[in-house]
C-alpha cells in the first residue's frame, strides 16, 4: 500500500471564498480580451500575438532554416554535385541515393567537377531534415533550403530527383533566400600534429584528445585570470 | 580515500576487477553475490540510488577479437592454440549513484548465455523495476525474485530479444496481430 | 525529513465490484501513446497499470548500427519538448568517451540554448498540466513564450523543434543576432506570462484544490523508486545535477534549486515555475560571460572527421527539465557506438506511477500524468 | 389576428430566437476565447467568421450518423431530443418584453404568462438530466456512463441550492409569476439602487448563478463532459446531428438561464431610474423593452463565455462538497433571513 504525506490546506480568506481569485482572474482574462479586439483591427499579418494568417502572411524564415533539399549551382551556372556519396554515407535515414557519372566532353559548361551526380533522389518521406548530408557535402552543393511546404499528392512526388532539387534551387535564388556563405566556424585545434597521413585514427584519437583538454584548461585558467 | 579503494575495503573478496576509464569506476562482482554486495554497497558505501540497469550483448566483441588474434595469428603463425571456456556473453550493469558525496560507480555482473538468471535488486531498488523488465525484454535476463517479470516495450507475444548482437537490425518480419474480442 | 504519513487503503483491486476502464492509447490526456489501464471503483482508482510501448522504434538498436554522428538527430525524437538537452547531453557523453573538453564559449553557447530548451519545456509542462485541469487560456500565454524561444532555435541552427545543435567537439554556430536582440525583451515577456499563468492558476481555490495534496510521494519512496528532477525536488530533496555534477559551466552560475514539501502537484507545478526564474538567471550571468569572450573565440574542438573513441564505457548525466537524462555509450573502438543506453528521466518516474495513483480519482490521475511529464518519445525509444 | 394565431407567432419568434442565440454562441463563444487567449479564432467563413456556425452545422448533418454496436437502440436516440427539448421549453416563460401594441392589439411579450412559470422552469431543468443519462447510458461506453452519472449526481445536487436561491425570491416577491417578478423590480431600492433583486438578494444571486453554471455544464462544472478526463463524457459516442442537438441544447440551456437570472436579479427588461414607456411610443415601447432584456441576457451569455476560459476545472468530489457544504447551508442561512426579514418588514 503506498503511502502518502499528510498535506494541510491552508488557505487564506481570500483564497478559501473562490470569488476574489476568480475576479482577478477575470480580470486579467478581459484585459487580453480588449487588447486584442483592439489587435485584430490593425491592418497588417501578425496582429493578434499568436496568430499567422498562414497562406497570406508567413513567418520569416531563418536563413540557416533546414527544409527542402537544393543542389547548389555556382556562379557560372554549373552543378557543384560531384556525386561522390558522402551525403547518402552521413544520411541517418538513408533517404539518398546516388549514381556518378563521368563528365563528357562539350559538358564543362554544365558541371563543375569532373564527375557529376548522373541521378540523385531523396525521398523526402524518409528524411528527418537533420542536415547531416548539408555538412558531409565536400563541395557545398548539397543544401537544406528554405522551403517547407513539402505536401504532395502521391508518393513518387515526394521523392526528389535532380529537376526538383535544381527547381528547388532556381526558385530560392529567385525568391533571395539562399544561404549566405557558412562562415568558418573557429576551432580550437592543437598545434597541428604532424603526422605521416594517420591510418589509425584511434591512435590519434587517443592521443589528440589528451592534449586538447589540458590546453582548455589552460584556457579557462587563462580566462579566470584575465577577469 | 579513492573511490576504487573504498570499494574494495566495502566489497572485500567480491570484487573481481576494478577499471577505471574516463573517472567513471567500474567494478565487476560475481553473479552470485548481487544481492549481497548491493547491500553493501547501498548500505555500507552509501551508495543509495539506482540510476539504472543497464544489458549488454558482448557477443561481437568477442567475435571481433577472436578475429583480430586470428589476423595476428596469420601473420605470426606462432602462437599456440589456446582456447579456454567462452567468456560470458552478457554482462548487466547497475548504475549507482550516491546522493551524499555525488559519486557514481558501475557495477558489473557478467552473464553466460547458458544461465541467464540474475538476482533481482528490485528488493533493495524498487527503481529496479522497469530497466529489469526492459533488460528481460531486450535480452532475456531471468531476474530472479522480480515481481512482474513480463515484457515491456515489445509485445507480449514476441518471441526474441531485439537487442542481442545477433537479431537483425531489420527484425525477423515479427508481426503484432492484435486479437480483439468480437462478440 | 519526516513527515507525518497516512496509509492508502483501497480496496482489493482483483475481487469485488470494480469497472475497469482502459485509459489511452487513444484519450485526449494521454500524452502521446500513453495507456494505463486502471480498475476503479467509481471514480476512485484501485490499480492502474500503465502500458508503455507504443511508441517504441528501437533507437537503441539504431544507435549500435549508426556512426556517432548519424546518432545526434535521433536524440532529437527522445524528448521532443527539449530536443536541444538530449543533443547535448548526447554530445557530452561522447565527448566524456572521447576525453575532451569543448571550448568555454561553445560551452556556454550550449549552456544558454539548453536553459532556453528548458524554459521551452516547463512552459510547455505547465501548460499542459493546465489545460487538463481544464484551463486552456494559460497554455497560450505560455506557448507564445514557447515560440519567441523556438525562433531563437531556429536562428541558430535552422530548426525548431527537433533542433540537431552542435556537433560533437562544439557548437556550429555562436549566440545568433536574433538573440542578442531579443533577449533583454524576451526575458521581460517570459517574466510575465510566468505572472499572468499565476494569477490565472495559483491562488485560484480551484486550482489548488485540484493540485494541493494530490499525488503527494514521500521522499524516501521517490529515491527508491529512483525520481530525479522536479519530481524529486517537489518531495523535498535538494538534487540538482547541475550543482551537485556540474558539467558545462554550471558551478560559476549562482542559481538556485527551488524544493517542495509534500511532492503533491502544486509542489510540482510551483517548482517548475520557479525554475523557469533561475533558468532566466543562469542565462543572463551565462550571456555575460559570453559577452566577454572575443568574437573569434574557438567554438569547436577539433576532433577527427570520423569519430572513433578508444574501446571503454561511459555514462554522463546532466539535469534535463524532467531530470536526470543520462547517456550510457559503451566503445569497442570502431565508429560506431557498441552500446547506447538511454536514461530517460520520465521513465523511472512512470514505473511507479500506480503507486502514484492509488486511492486518488481519475481525475487526479489526469493531474499526475500531467505533472510527470511523461514524454512518450523517451519513455519507449 | 386571433390568439391562437399571435400565440403561434409568439412561438415561432421565440423558437428563433433561442436558436439563433445558441447558433451565434457558437461563434461568439468561439471567437471570444480566442481573443482572451491572444488567438484569432475562426474568421475565413463570411465576415469576421460569422458564417462559421453555418459551416458546422453543414458539417454536422453530412457526417456519418454512427450508431455503437451495442447501444440501445431507441434510448440512444432518444437522448439528444430529450436533453435539447427541455430546453427550448423553458423559453415559453421567459418574459422577454413588457408589451407591444399591434394593429390596436396590446400583445405581451411572453408566450405564456403562467402563474406558476418558475416551477415550470425548474421542473424543465430538472428533465433536461435525463437527456445527459439516457445518453450516457445507452452508448455502452465507459467514459459516457461515468460522464452520465457524473451529470446526474451533478445536476441533482445543484437543483437544491438552486430552489433554495429562488426560493428566497419568491419569498421576496409573493409570487410564482416570472412576469410580475419583473414588474415588481421598476423602481428605486433604498432610494438609489435599482430595485432588482441582487441589490435585495446577493447572496441568494451569487448563489444561482454558481448553481445555474453547474446546470449548464459550463467549466468551472463541465464535469459531464471533462474533455481531459472522459474524453467528451455523455456524448462521446454521438456523431452527426445528435451530437450537434447536443452542443445546441447547451447553448440554448444558456440562454434560458441567462435569460432567468436577468428577469429575476436584474429586472427584466426595465431599465433603472427611467420608464421607458413615458416617452416611447406603444410599438416602439415594444421593441426597445426586448432589446433591453436582450442586452442584459447577452452580458450574461457572454459571462458565461468570459469565466469558461478563465478558470480550471473543479474535480467530482469537491463539486459535491461545494454543493452540499457550502452552497445549501448558504442557502438555507440566506432562506431563513430573508424570511425573518420578511416577516418582520410586512
Amino acid at each position: 500500500m503506498p503511502r502518502r504525506p499528510v498535506v494541510k490546506k491552508e488557505y487564506t480568506l481570500g483564497e478559501r471564498v473562490y470569488l476574489v481569485e476568480i475576479a482577478k482572474g477575470l480580470g486579467l482574462t478581459w484585459k487580453h480580451f480588449v487588447f486584442n479586439i483592439k489587435a485584430s483591427f490593425r491592418k497588417g499579418p501578425h496582429t493578434v500575438p499568436t496568430c499567422w494568417q498562414y497562406p497570406e502572411d508567413r513567418r520569416e524564415i531563418a536563413p540557416i532554416f533546414r527544409g527542402a533539399h537544393m543542389l547548389m549551382l555556382n556562379n557560372k551556372a554549373q552543378e557543384l554535385c560531384v556525386g561522390c556519396g558522402m551525403c547518402a554515407k552521413a544520411c541517418p535515414a538513408k533517404c539518398i541515393t546516388v549514381k556518378r557519372g563521368k563528365r563528357a566532353e562539350g559538358e564543362e559548361a554544365k558541371y563543375a567537377g569532373k564527375t557529376y551526380s548522373a541521378s540523385f533522389q531523396i525521398d523526402m518521406l524518409r528524411c528527418i531534415f537533420c542536415g547531416n548530408c548539408e555538412s558531409a557535402c565536400p563541395k557545398n552543393a548539397l543544401v537544406l533550403g528554405p522551403g517547407y511546404e513539402l505536401a504532395e499528392y502521391d508518393m513518387e512526388s515526394c521523392i526528389y530527383d535532380k529537376k526538383k532539387l535544381l527547381a528547388n534551387y532556381h526558385q530560392a535564388k529567385a525568391e533571395g533566400k539562399l544561404k549566405p556563405p557558412k562562415k568558418p566556424v573557429p576551432v580550437d585545434a592543437p598545434p597541428a600534429p604532424k603526422k605521416p597521413a594517420a591510418k589509425k585514427a584511434t591512435a590519434a584519437a587517443k592521443t589528440a584528445p589528451k592534449k586538447a583538454a589540458g590546453e582548455a584548461k589552460t584556457e579557462k585558467a587563462e580566462e579566470k585570470s584575465a577577469k | 580515500m579513492s573511490l576504487e579503494q573504498r570499494i574494495k575495503d566495502c566489497l572485500g573478496a567480491d570484487v573481481v576487477e576494478i577499471t577505471e576509464f574516463r573517472g567513471d569506476v567500474c567494478v565487476e562482482i560475481p553473479k552470485s553475490r548481487v544481492i549481497e554486495a548491493m547491500t553493501l554497497l547501498k548500505e555500507k558505501a552509501g551508495f543509495d540510488f539506482l540510476s539504472d540497469v543497464i544489458g549488454v550483448d558482448n557477443m561481437d566483441l568477442y567475435a571481433k577479437a577472436k578475429k583480430a588474434k586470428k589476423k595476428k595469428k596469420d601473420e605470426e603463425e606462432e602462437e599456440p592454440k589456446k582456447e579456454g571456456p567462452p567468456p560470458p556473453r552478457f554482462d548487466v550493469i547497475y548504475l549507482l549513484l550516491s546522493l551524499s558525496r555525488d559519486e557514481r560507480v558501475q557495477v558489473k555482473v557478467r552473464v553466460p548465455e547458458d544461465d541467464m538468471d540474475v538476482p533481482s535488486v528490485t528488493g533493495l531498488w524498487k527503481a529496479a523495476t522497469w530497466p529489469e523488465r526492459e533488460a528481460f525484454d531486450m535480452y532475456g535476463f531471468n531476474f530472479t525474485g522480480h515481481p512482474n517479470l513480463r515484457r515491456l516495450l515489445m509485445w507480449d507475444e514476441f518471441e526474441d530479444h531485439p537487442l542481442r548482437k545477433d537479431y537483425p537490425l531489420e527484425g525477423k518480419g515479427e508481426e503484432r496481430h492484435l486479437n480483439y474480442d468480437t462478440v | 525529513m519526516a513527515t507525518e504519513t497516512v496509509c492508502i487503503t483501497t480496496g482489493p483491486a482483483d475481487v469485488g465490484d470494480y469497472v475497469s476502464l482502459n485509459i489511452g492509447p487513444i484519450h485526449p490526456a494521454m500524452h502521446g501513446t500513453l495507456r494505463v489501464i486502471t480498475r476503479t471503483d467509481g471514480e476512485t482508482i484501485l490499480s492502474a497499470e500503465p502500458e508503455i510501448g507504443y511508441l517504441h522504434r528501437g533507437v537503441e538498436k539504431l544507435g549500435e548500427n549508426f556512426t556517432y554522428k548519424q546518432f545526434l538527430p535521433l536524440t532529437d525524437r527522445l524528448n521532443y519538448c527539449s530536443a536541444i538537452c538530449n543533443n547535448v547531453a548526447y554530445e557530452l557523453a561522447v565527448e566524456k568517451l572521447l576525453g575532451i573538453e569543448v571550448p568555454p564559449k561553445a560551452q556556454l553557447v550550449r549552456t544558454i540554448m539548453m536553459e532556453l530548451a528548458r524554459i521551452a519545456d516547463h512552459e510547455v509542462l505547465v501548460g499542459i498540466l493546465g489545460v487538463d485541469l481544464g484551463a486552456l487560456t494559460p497554455f497560450f500565454y505560455l506557448i507564445i513564450q514557447r515560440e519567441e524561444i523556438y525562433e531563437i532555435f531556429e536562428w541558430h541552427h535552422g530548426a525548431r523543434l527537433t533542433n540537431s545543435m552542435g556537433a560533437i567537439g562544439g557548437v556550429e554556430a555562436p549566440l545568433p543576432d536574433r538573440f542578442h536582440q531579443k533577449w533583454p525583451k524576451m526575458r521581460d515577456s517570459i517574466r510575465r506570462a510566468n505572472d499572468e499563468t499565476d494569477k490565472l492558476l495559483t491562488h485560484n481555490r480551484i486550482w489548488m484544490d485540484r493540485t494541493i495534496g494530490v499525488n503527494a510521494f514521500c521522499e524516501e519512496d521517490a529515491l527508491n523508486w529512483g525520481f530525479t528532477g522536479p519530481m524529486l525536488r517537489a518531495c523535498g530533496t535538494r538534487r540538482d545535477i547541475r550543482k551537485d555534477e556540474p558539467y558545462l559551466m554550471y558551478n560559476e552560475f549562482d542559481f538556485e534549486v527551488p524544493t517542495g514539501k509534500h511532492g503533491d502537484v502544486f509542489d510540482r507545478y510551483m517548482i517548475r515555475m520557479l525554475e523557469m526564474e533561475e533558468s532566466i538567471k543562469i542565462i543572463d550571468q551565462a550571456y555575460a560571460m559570453y559577452q566577454e569572450m572575443p568574437d573569434d573565440a574557438p567554438l569547436m574542438k577539433k576532433v577527427p572527421k570520423i569519430i572513433k573513441p578508444p574501446a571503454g564505457q561511459a555514462y554522463h548525466a546532466i539535469e534535463s527539465p524532467n531530470g536526470e537524462l543520462g547517456f550510457f555509450i559503451k566503445s569497442d573502438g570502431s565508429d560506431k557506438p557498441y552500446r547506447i543506453k538511454i536514461r530517460p528521466p520520465c521513465y523511472m518516474i512512470y514505473q511507479a506511477f500506480e503507486e502514484l495513483v492509488k486511492g486518488e480519482m481519475i481525475s487526479d490521475l489526469i493531474a499526475c500524468l500531467s505533472s510527470i511529464n511523461v514524454i512518450a518519445g523517451e519513455l519507449d525509444r | 389576428m386571433a390568439d391562437w394565431q399571435i400565440d403561434l407567432i409568439k412561438v415561432v419568434f421565440i423558437w428563433v430566437w433561442a436558436l439563433l442565440i445558441a447558433v451565434v454562441m457558437t461563434w461568439v463563444e468561439r471567437r471570444a476565447s480566442a481573443m482572451m487567449q491572444d488567438r484569432l479564432g475562426p474568421n475565413r467563413a463570411g465576415p469576421f467568421g460569422l458564417l462559421q456556425p453555418l459551416a458546422d452545422g453543414i458539417k454536422l448533418f453530412t457526417k456519418e450518423d454512427i450508431m455503437p454496436e451495442k447501444a440501445r437502440k431507441i434510448l440512444f436516440l432518444l437522448g439528444p431530443p430529450l436533453f435539447a427539448l427541455p430546453a427550448f421549453s423553458a423559453y415559453a416563460v421567459v418574459p422577454f418584453g413588457d408589451k407591444i401594441v399591434l394593429g390596436g392589439k396590446e400583445i405581451i411579450l411572453q408566450v405564456s404568462d403562467v402563474n406558476i412559470g418558475f416551477l415550470y422552469v425548474l421542473a424543465l431543468g430538472a428533465i433536461g438530466v435525463y437527456g445527459m443519462v439516457i445518453g450516457g447510458w445507452a452508448s455502452n461506453s465507459k467514459y459516457s456512463i461515468l460522464g452520465g452519472l457524473r451529470a446526474t449526481a451533478q445536476l441533482i445536487s445543484y437543483e437544491v441550492p438552486m430552489g433554495l436561491a429562488l426560493l428566497t425570491i419568491v419569498l421576496l416577491y409573493g409570487t410564482f409569476s416570472l412576469r410580475e417578478m419583473v414588474l415588481l423590480q421598476q423602481g428605486t431600492f433604498l432610494g438609489f439602487l435599482p430595485n432588482w433583486g441582487i441589490f435585495k438578494q446577493p447572496l441568494g444571486f451569487i448563489i444561482f448563478l454558481v448553481a445555474a453554471y453547474a446546470e449548464a455544464n459550463r467549466v468551472p462544472f463541465d464535469l459531464p463532459e471533462c474533455e481531459s478526463e472522459l474524453v467528451t463524457g455523455y456524448h462521446t459516442e454521438y456523431g452527426s446531428m445528435n451530437l450537434g442537438l447536443y452542443l445546441f441544447g447547451e447553448y440554448v440551456n444558456l440562454g434560458t438561464l441567462a435569460a432567468i437570472t436577468v428577469s429575476l436579479f436584474f429586472g427584466g427588461w426595465t431599465l433603472p431610474y427611467v420608464d421607458m414607456s413615458k416617452f416611447l411610443g406603444p410599438v416602439a415601447y415594444g421593441v426597445a423593452s426586448f432589446m433591453v432584456f436582450f442586452i442584459k441576457q447577452a452580458f450574461f451569455l457572454f459571462l458565461f463565455v468570459w469565466v469558461r476560459w478563465t478558470v480550471p476545472r473543479f474535480r467530482y468530489d469537491q463539486l459535491m462538497g461545494l454543493g452540499w457544504k457550502a452552497l445549501i447551508p448558504l442557502g438555507l442561512v440566506n432562506l431563513f433571513v430573508t424570511a425573518l426579514l420578511v416577516q418582520l418588514t410586512i
